[in-house]
């Protein structure tokens, strides 16, 4: 019931709360009337924004995303302090290479979500995505772990996200 | 109280400098694009981010102007590093000219991975005035004549 | 109660320009799109008439825009000599008007708006008090006459286009330079109170202020196509489509606006140590562009560029007239500068006509073609060469001899030299471009049949009756101009008395008191 | 300001240390070698320059450069993307 | 009173018009209307006759300008009168003669349209009472005969004929100009009157030479002195009724008749006597000695004509009152046979088809009448008695004898008589020999015979006047010539008789020795020299076209050599041209430098100042690969916005760091078109020259900015500080400023934009472009891209709102965030595609623009309604329940409309640049690029 | 401070002018670029350099030239971008129609030969 009614007010909510908070910070004070105005503009900007989505994707279950954010920022964290020795350090220790690494995840957001995450976490940067959306080619500092990378990358990012995006 | 937030606030700034300062060290000292790339993408970002909530804190506890409006700083950016990073990527994969990596099986990657020779395409310029590019500024307002 | 009559030269057109563009559409009958541009010149014409009504009594309209005291913010101000200009605007827009509505508005996208935005950054340059306001109306003005230069055009046009963007970026960087050096020296922008701060000058910033001056100068005279910045001039107007060109005669007068304004205002008796700081060299720079400009006149291959060259010669004799600093001169040289406006808008006009029933040789004097049907662009290019040339009885004639009879005696014989020799010069050659054009026919078919050009495919293009009329407008202009000579030279001198005495505009604007705020 | 000198030390050390960052990115957006380190030069130096304007916030206590670095971290972004555009097909809009 | 005057002179005026505007019709009819202005005119002048013969001078004068001193003073005296009488009954006549001589082809129309014209100006030359009227006069008969002397413009002679005429007198015209303006700088009135009551202030004034010569300038060219006399021959290229009026009679006459009218003003010099009379006599016997020469009956002609002018100058040059009242008899006479002469020369070139004296002969038989009368007026052209002729020139020989000065000076003038006298007998000898007499016609098509009754009556009605004069001086010519001179001389009057015979004298001696002389002179001629055979060649043509020619070619060159359409050319003049006028006057008054003024820059600042000059300098190494300049002018841009950071300007910075944004789109936009390298270009020396100025302009504006930053400022800025908030509503005041205090520059500034964008969809709305290179593939699909700026677009959109609702009173405003708003929408374009954006996203961006424009003028124009000026700002605090204070400022009415124009501005040049059509006959302009052999350093091919 | 800001208006200029002097239309561009940044930086350093006082009025600080710096020339400069971006627009655009009509994007170009149906078109009579 509530969802619908969402989902009849805007084309998608988590873009309305987002634009709700965005302009909540931005103003200088609370007040009702900002909050007004953005609910309002809650309520406008992503009906206008809608015009231009060019593909449609579900969001599932929101359950896991403070879980994997934890993960994510401290993955981030960790692997910085690792990536920040091996640039100081003399260039030969780096064995870097290109991994293909197989998607199971077809949701568009789940994979660009995956991108974003891959290529902030240190050591990979996401390099390409095959047309069809099934490889992903991965650059990795160090390939002497490639496949155990690959299993990481699975396991702590792309399962979680395919819970949010089916 | 105040000290411990100063001190607190000035690690946060003194690692998250650091970081921004190790990214282009390492841009500058690594000797291949795709190494390099990995430097700035996210020690860069992570060190802004770091900067980012030292300012947020520092704005809030210490200075005339409690807003914590950098987080949106920080969000924009979490967003737009990595578009930047795979396009760039992409850019460099596309001028990469040996020791392409080759796509696993029958799939594609449009214009920057290595693909068979001697496939006939279709010329862009035919198909762009068939699609009849139209809408916006381009519609029949000014189609007269 | 403020009257608000300065504000309507420029507000009207800005409309006019903003409502045309809703009417781009199939929606809208071409009559429909046209008689909305003329019911703005009608406006725009009770208005401008109300200004000059209002500066002809003496009056220096002031008005404070968004109430503020001048020093603050913007102020309009009209006095006889922004009376005059508009005038000229707004007679030569309304025969440039007339020339387009005959066909070449529909082939430029867009060509009612940048008409209308032009006359609004004309009008603007003409009665703005603010030098930057000054500036930002100088670009409004230029950036409508890119759009009228080159839409619908292609080929060459595109070329001459960019050159002319080009220098005029280059020359508006220039003018941005003078105005930070002026601002961060005397720190205003009104003209009037820099007219009284340029007076109070320390000795040591003198250098500085003339040298920011020197180069406010200098664009000036690059808009107005003086030695040696007027070369980008005679190609550019050559290629733009004739009402463009036409409307394009002013363009080198809102230089020599700018400089009479900016010599008379803010170098004159008034400004201490920079007092008539330049005119020496205008006059010197005037004289060797006359001659050049003759020259030009006697050398050019193309019509076009001839007229281009009758253009900058013209534009010389103003710079002499308003170097000379005198109220017999200057209102001499704002007669001419009226008479030549048209004149060359009437020259450009008459050599399209030419042009195109040329077939393949287009206006090339060297090249020989048929020229069918001759009697209409004959008559109107012998009339209006005859006054290009100030050869009497047309207005060109008067204001020379009134120009020259008012020339100090210790410049004269510079003056009179350059000017008697190099109106000959333009009698020679454009008596040579006439013979070549409308004499100088093959030899079999002087009695051309009329529907096939040289090349045998080119139909004779036949004068518009809105081209024909717009041509014999602008020359009747310049019969109008000869027959009430005096009571128009009357007002030309009353404008440049009015000059003379900045110390009447500065306490006008001083007075004037915004209508609600504290002063 | 006395009460905080301090941090305030901190954060003129840290202007001084990125702005080392944005000369360590002028180096390689002049030395290269290939286009897209030169494009990436570019782009680290604009979220430096965020760090930068952060750090000068900081350093005026005032919120007055906020807007500008956010313009740079939302949009900062579009130069690069239109330079790998480039890069890969050089009709950046198709 | 009827306006007699004013009639007299309009009439011809008027006429010409109605004829022009006639349709070719009957002859007869157009004759008979043209004809009607001479005749009307001459009735008036009977009209006024007995007043004018009883002394009186008619005069009606307008002011037409008068701060100048022009008026339509119209002086109808004597001397007037009988010039007057000369061109109408002369014109008159013409008229009738040129109905018969012209063609089929030739359009009557225009021709007796151009011959009033010229009628009208050379009435209003004769009867002006205001010298500068009469200058406009004299250069308007330039004007008209040109037309006339080119009337057949196919053919070269005419048109070049035309030209040199031209030239010479309308250059006489000018110089002319110049003397009566000095003229009347001198005397303080262009009035005849006054001017010429003011002959011995003007011979006294310092300028008075200069005066002179100017005046004598035209005068000179006008009558075809030497050496400026060569344009007369060539003149007869025009139709001969032309040549009958215009370089007989009247025309070539308004120099000596300016002479003559000026007279009591300028002479009484030396210099005037020597110079004119001198003059005089050289063409006097140059155009004599050149006449018998001439092939061409019109040539002969004309060189006699040119000899009689300088014979007239010459006596008015001796100025002695007799040799006045010879001059204005001479003028008289001449015009009376030279127009019959050239009348009777038109009739056979009209019948024989040729106008070839080695062709013709014999005439006489086969048009008896026509010969009777051209040998009767060239017998008065040669001076024997019994004609006019023989009357003046008797009277020129007795002035010859008795001139001023000293006896040497009598001698060489008599001798000059003389002379002058013996080749005139010559050449009137040669003419009536060689054509009526003697033998022949040559070769001819045709077999001449008496022409039509109505074209010899002209002929007819002037040689009776030669008659009637030479027989019956005293009852014919008396009058009208008594009344001329007296015009002139007033009371210097002298005594003269106008008899026949005065008894054996040495005139008389002189007349018989000429007539003997100048028998013998022709009959030694043509048995030694065989004048047939010799062609003269025309002195001065040559070396006039020669000269002219030169003066084109060196025209053109010049004017090539300075304007040669480059672009270069221009930007560098303007460069150079700056640092010149701006550094005489900085050099010469020496700048106020010190290094007291300087602030210490924090280490910071210097890092910026580091990477900014760095890129700069980058740009510079880097410009010919243009991917990788527009990469380093990026970062030179973001390092500018720091700058503005550094140095408190917020504004600045964020509205820098979005147009660089969008400028380097722009600039990626374009080099799709566009080569993506700049080639070598040619000459070491020429980037070192451009490196100098560059570094010149530099060096110049460095040292400006820098003194003045050290000086002490004295602004208004402080009270627009103080006043921003309470009066502007606002505390950023750059915000107010652009809003508020100088809102009309942003009004100007948004019109920019907005006509900047227009000229961008003009230009590429319906242009087909092939791009510079194609790379081959197909789309590049960008889904993880496109997926987060799918998120990110609210966003920016929610940003760009907050930015705008802010900038009163924060960083923002208006127009940046119309910008913030068109970066992440372009970045749509550049990331989806055009087709997937513009078909979900269809938007007019120009009537976007056109809304923003008229929302900025309405909310501007509100305030009107309040009876406060344009763009006065308002404000309003709205208390609502539960919202709080809101507070309004008309400001952001305007600020709407920048919003508007800025984003539909950018949209619109941004989109337009996407989407530009591709090129129907090419794919690309250079060549395909294979996407696998780029070079990684540039981008471009390898 | 002064002393560099000045430099770094002297060195961009003189790039601008450098680069604007150059025989090819996109470097013209670039070099009008350049100018216009020395130019805008120029006009603001016309309101003396006050690091640090932003003309953002504050609670607090007196709205004098003592404690923020003179806003004019900012809002000058702020127009003279925008006019200058417009121009940047208007000039790029032509440089592309100049190089494809005239095949060539040297700033002189003209067409060797004639398009077909282009009268415009012509070799120059030089
Ligand atoms: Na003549
Ligand atoms: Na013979």
């Amino acid at each position: 019931m509530a969802a619908s009614l969402l989902r009849r007010l805007t084309p998608s909510w988590p873009l309305s709360v987002s634009v709700v908070a965005f302009w909540m910070l931005m103003t200088d004070s609370f007040s009702v009337g900002q909050l007004l105005l953005g609910l309002l503009l809650g309520w406008i900007v992503p009906r206008f924004a809608a015009r231009l989505d060019r593909e449609y994707a579900r969001i599932g279950s929101l359950r896991p995303v403070p879980r994997m954010l934890a993960i994510v920022a401290w993955d981030i964290l960790k692997s910085n302090v690792i990536v920040a020795v091996q640039v100081l350090g003399p260039e030969k220790n780096i064995h870097p290479g290109f991994v293909w690494v197989p998607l199971d995840i077809q949701n568009i957001h789940g994979i660009a979500a995956l991108t974003s995450m891959i290529t902030l976490t240190p050591g990979t940067v996401s390099a390409a995505l095959t047309d069809d959306r099934r490889y992903l080619l991965v650059h990795m500092l160090d390939m002497s772990s490639a496949e155990a990378a690959i299993a990481e990358i699975k396991s702590r990012y792309e399962k979680p996200l395919m819970e949010i995006f089916p | 109280m105040i000290d411990l937030i100063q001190i607190a606030l000035s690690l946060l700034l003194i690692v998250g400098t650091t970081f921004v300062l190790l990214g282009a060290v390492g841009m500058v000292k690594l000797s291949e694009f795709f190494r390099r790339v990995h430097a700035p993408t996210k020690a860069s970002t992570l060190g802004v981010g770091c900067v980012l909530l030292a300012s947020v804190g520092y704005h809030l506890f210490l200075g005339q102007d409690p807003q914590p409006r950098e987080l949106l700083i920080t969000a924009f950016l979490f967003i737009t590093a990595p578009i930047s990073a795979h396009l760039m990527s992409k850019a460099a994969l596309a001028l990469m000219r040996d020791a392409r990596p080759v796509p696993p099986e029958d799939t594609e990657i449009s214009a920057t991975v290595a693909r068979p020779r001697g496939e006939e395409r279709v010329n862009r310029n035919e198909e762009r005035v068939e699609r009849g590019v139209s809408g916006g500024a381009r519609s029949e307002w000014w189609g007269e004549e | 109660m403020t009257s608000h009559l300065l504000l309507w030269p420029i507000v009207i057109p800005l409309l006019g320009g903003a409502v045309s563009l809703f009417l781009e559409h199939r929606r809208f009958s071409w009559a429909a799109r046209r008689a909305t541009a003329w019911a703005f010149m009608a406006l725009l014409a009770v208005a401008v008439g109300r200004i000059i009504g209002q500066a002809d009594t003496g009056t220096i309209g002031v008005y404070l825009l968004g109430d503020w005291p001048a020093r603050l913010g913007i102020a309009l101000m009209a006095d006889r000599l922004s009376g005059w200009m508009l005038g000229v605007t707004l007679l030569l827009g309304g025969a440039c008007l007339l020339h387009a509505c005959s066909g070449w508005d529909r082939r430029a996208p867009h060509f009612h708006a940048f008409f209308q935005l032009q006359l609004m950054g004309l009008n603007g340059a003409f009665l703005t008090g603010d030098i930057f306001n000054l500036f930002v109306f100088f670009e409004v003005m230029l950036s409508a006459s890119y759009g009228l230069l080159i839409s619908g055009g292609r080929g060459l046009r595109m070329r001459s286009g960019f050159h002319y963007v080009a220098f005029n970026v280059a020359a508006s960087a220039l003018f941005l330079i003078a105005l930070g050096l002026i601002y961060g020296l005397l720190g205003s922008l009104n003209m009037a109170e820099l007219s009284v701060r340029v007076g109070q000058v320390a000795p040591a910033q003198a250098g500085m202020v003339k040298a920011a001056f020197a180069l406010l100068l200098l664009v000036f005279c690059a808009k107005a196509a003086l030695l040696p910045l007027y070369l980008w001039l005679p190609e550019t107007y050559s290629r733009a489509p004739a009402a463009v060109a036409a409307l394009f005669a002013v363009m080198t007068k809102v230089g020599l606006y700018a400089v009479l304004r900016v010599s008379t205002l803010l170098l004159g008796a008034q400004a201490g140590a920079l007092a008539g700081f330049g005119q020496q060299a205008l006059l010197w720079a005037g004289a060797g562009t006359l001659l050049l400009g003759a020259l030009g006149v006697l050398g050019a291959a193309r019509l076009r560029i001839m007229i281009g060259y009758v253009v900058i010669w013209s534009a010389a004799t103003l710079f002499i007239a308003f170097a000379l600093g005198r109220v017999g001169t200057i209102g001499a040289g704002l007669y001419y500068l009226a008479h030549s406006t048209f004149v060359a808008a009437a020259l450009f006009m008459a050599a399209d006509l030419i042009r195109r029933r040329r077939g393949h040789a287009e206006d090339d004097k060297s090249i020989v073609a048929a020229l069918p049907d001759r009697a209409l662009p004959g008559a109107m290019f012998l009339v209006a060469a005859i006054s290009a040339a100030g050869l009497p009885p047309l207005s060109g004639f008067l204001a020379k001899a009134a120009l020259l009879s008012d020339v100090p005696v210790a410049d004269t014989p510079l003056v009179w030299s350059v000017v008697l020799l190099s109106s000959l010069l333009v009698i020679i050659g454009i008596s040579r471009a006439g013979v070549r054009l409308f004499w100088r026919l093959p030899a079999q078919v002087a009695h051309v049949e009329e529907d096939h050009g040289p090349g045998g495919h080119l139909p004779v293009a036949r004068a518009r009756p809105n081209e024909t009329w717009a041509t014999l407008l602008l020359l009747g202009l310049g019969v109008g101009m000869t027959l009430f000579a005096a009571p128009l030279m009357q007002y030309t001198d009353a404008a440049a008395r009015q000059l003379l005495q900045p110390g009447d505009y500065t306490q006008q604007l001083r007075e004037t008191a915004p209508a609600m705020r504290t002063p | 300001m006395t009460g905080h000198m301090f941090i305030e030390t901190t954060i003129v050390c840290c202007m001084v240390a990125v702005g080392i960052a944005m000369l360590l990115c002028l180096w390689r957006l002049l030395r290269g070698p290939t286009v897209p380190d030169r494009i990436l030069a570019l782009d680290t130096l604009s979220v430096t320059a965020v760090a930068e304007l952060m750090l000068l916030g900081m350093h005026l206590d005032s919120p007055i450069y906020f807007e500008a670095a956010l313009v740079i971290a939302m949009l900062g972004f579009s130069s690069t993307v239109v330079l790998c555009k480039y890069v890969l097909r050089r009709d950046i809009v198709e | 009173m009827i306006p007699v005057l004013e009639c007299l002179v309009a009439l011809p005026f008027a006429l010409s018009a109605i004829v022009a505007m006639l349709r070719d019709g009957p002859r007869t009819r157009i004759a008979w209307i043209a004809a009607s202005a001479p005749l009307a005119g001459l009735l008036i002048l009977a009209w006024a006759t007995p007043a004018i013969l009883r002394g009186e001078v008619l005069q009606v004068s307008y002011p037409w300008l008068p701060q100048l001193g022009l008026n339509l003073t119209l002086r109808l005296d004597g001397f007037a009168w009988l010039f007057a009488m000369l061109v109408l009954a002369i014109g008159a006549l013409v008229v009738m003669y040129a109905r018969y001589y012209l063609s089929r082809q030739d359009s009557a129309v225009r021709f007796l349209s151009f011959l009033l014209l010229f009628m009208g100006s050379m009435l209003g030359l004769v009867v002006a009472g205001n010298l500068l009227l009469l200058s406009m006069f004299w250069e308007l008969t330039s004007i008209s005969s040109f037309l006339l002397i080119g009337f057949w413009s196919q053919q070269k002679e005419a048109r070049e004929g035309a030209r040199m005429a031209l030239v010479i007198t309308g250059g006489g015209g000018l110089a002319l100009l110049g003397g009566v303006l000095l003229i009347g700088r001198i005397v303080g009135s262009y009035e005849l009157e006054v001017v010429l009551a003011s002959g011995a202030l003007l011979r006294a004034h310092p300028w008075y030479p200069w005066a002179l010569m100017l005046v004598l300038g035209g005068v000179f060219t006008k009558s075809a002195q030497f050496p400026l006399h060569f344009w007369l021959p060539h003149a007869m290229a025009a139709p001969t009724p032309v040549s009958a009026y215009l370089h007989s009679a009247t025309m070539v006459k308004a120099g000596v008749f300016l002479l003559a009218r000026l007279h009591p003003a300028l002479a009484g010099s030396e210099l005037f006597f020597y110079t004119v009379s001198g003059i005089g006599a050289i063409t006097l016997l140059l155009g004599a000695w050149h006449a018998i020469f001439q092939h061409d009956l019109k040539g002969v002609l004309a060189y006699s004509t040119i000899s009689h002018l300088g014979l007239i100058t010459m006596l008015f040059g001796l100025s002695t009152p007799m040799a006045v009242v010879a001059g204005v008899f001479h003028i008289l006479n001449h015009a009376i046979f030279k127009a019959s002469l050239f009348m009777a020369a038109g009739i056979v070139d009209h019948e024989a088809g040729t106008r070839d004296i080695r062709k013709l002969g014999g005439l006489r038989r086969l048009m008896p009448f026509t010969s009777a009368l051209a040998i009767i007026a060239s017998l008065s052209m040669a001076g024997i008695p019994l004609l006019n002729g023989f009357l003046s020139k008797e009277m020129f020989f007795a002035v010859a004898l008795d001139a001023p000065d000293s006896e040497p000076m009598r001698i060489v003038t008599g001798l000059a008589a003389l002379l002058a006298g013996i080749l005139g007998v010559a050449y009137s000898l040669r003419f009536v020999y060689e054509t009526f007499l003697g033998t022949g016609p040559r070769d001819l098509d045709t077999t001449p015979h008496e022409p039509p009754r109505w074209m010899k009556i002209p002929v007819e009605i002037l040689v009776l006047l030669c008659v009637a004069v030479g027989l019956a001086p005293a009852l014919t010519v008396a009058p009208v010539l008594d009344t001329g001179a007296r015009a002139i001389l007033g009371d210097a009057m002298p005594a003269y008789s106008l008899a026949i015979w005065h008894g054996f004298n040495l005139p008389l001696a002189m007349s018989a020795l000429g007539v003997v002389f100048g028998v013998a002179l022709y009959r030694v001629l043509d048995r030694v020299l065989d004048l047939h055979a010799i062609n003269s060649r025309p002195t001065g043509r040559d070396a006039f076209w020669r000269n002219l020619e030169l003066l084109f070619v060196f025209g053109n060159r010049v004017s090539e050599a300075l304007a040669n359409n480059s672009l270069q050319r221009s930007l560098l003049m303007l460069v150079l041209a700056a640092v010149v006028v701006a550094g005489i006057p900085a050099w010469s008054e020496g700048l106020p430098l010190s290094l007291t003024g300087n602030q210490p820059l924090p280490l910071l600042g210097w890092m910026v100042w580091l990477v900014m000059m760095g890129a700069a300098l980058g740009a510079l190494r880097l410009y010919r690969q243009r991917l990788l300049a527009v990469i380093v002018l990026g970062a030179a841009g973001t390092m500018l916005s720091l700058t503005f950071v550094l140095l408190s300007a917020p504004d600045l910075a964020l509205t820098q760091l979005l147009v660089e944004m969008v400028t380097l789109v722009l600039l990626m936009l374009a080099m799709n078109y566009l080569p993506d390298r700049s080639t070598v270009e040619p000459g070491r020396l020429r980037q070192w020259r451009d490196g100098a100025i560059a570094v010149a302009a530099g060096l110049g504006l460095a040292i400006l900015a820098y003194a003045v930053m050290t000086q002490p400022a004295d602004t208004v800025a402080g009270e627009i500080l103080a006043r921003a908030q309470p009066e502007g509503y606002g505390r950023n005041v750059v915000n107010v400023i652009l809003v508020d205090f100088r809102g009309f520059d942003t009004f100007g500034e948004i019109t920019v934009f907005a006509i900047a964008a227009l000229v961008v969809h003009a230009c590429l709305r319906r242009a087909r472009m092939a791009p510079e290179k194609r790379i081959e593939g197909g789309h590049v699909q960008l889904p993880v891209p496109a997926d987060l700026a799918q998120i990110l677009f609210p966003l920016t959109l929610t940003v760009s709102i907050f930015l705008f609702l802010r900038g009163h009173n924060a960083p923002g405003g208006g127009f940046i965030a119309g910008l913030v708003l068109a970066v992440p929408l372009l970045m749509q374009y550049v990331i989806q595609g055009v087709a997937s954006v513009e078909s979900r996203f269809g938007f007019d961006y120009v009537r976007c623009i056109g809304v923003g424009l008229v929302v900025a003028v309405a909310s501007g124009l509100a305030s009107l309604l309040f009876g406060v000026p344009f763009l006065t700002s308002g404000h309003l605090d709205l208390h609502l329940p539960l919202i709080g204070q809101v507070p309004l400022a008309s400001a952001m009415g305007f600020d709407t409309g920048v919003y508007l124009v800025v984003f539909g501005g950018a949209m619109l040049m941004l989109s337009m640049l996407g989407t530009i059509k591709g090129s129907r006959r090419k794919d690309a302009q250079r060549h395909a690029l294979d996407p696998d052999a780029r070079s990684p350093q540039t981008g471009g091919r390898a | 401070m002064e002393l560099a800001l000045a430099s770094a208006i002297g060195v961009l200029t003189a790039c601008g002018v450098w680069l604007m002097l150059r025989a090819r239309t996109f470097d013209v561009i670039l070099g009008l670029t350049f100018l216009s940044y020395g130019t805008n930086l120029l006009i603001f350093a016309g309101g003396r350099l006050r690091p640090g006082q932003p003309p953002v009025l504050r609670e607090g600080k007196a709205a004098t030239l003592a404690h923020y710096i003179d806003p004019l020339p900012q809002a000058l400069v702020l127009t003279a971008i925008v006019i200058a971006f417009a121009m940047t627009a208007v000039s790029i655009v032509l440089a592309m129609r100049s190089r494809a009509d005239n095949r060539s994007d040297h700033v002189d170009a003209y067409a060797a030969a004639p398009e077909p149906d282009d009268g415009e078109q012509r070799k120059d009579g030089r």
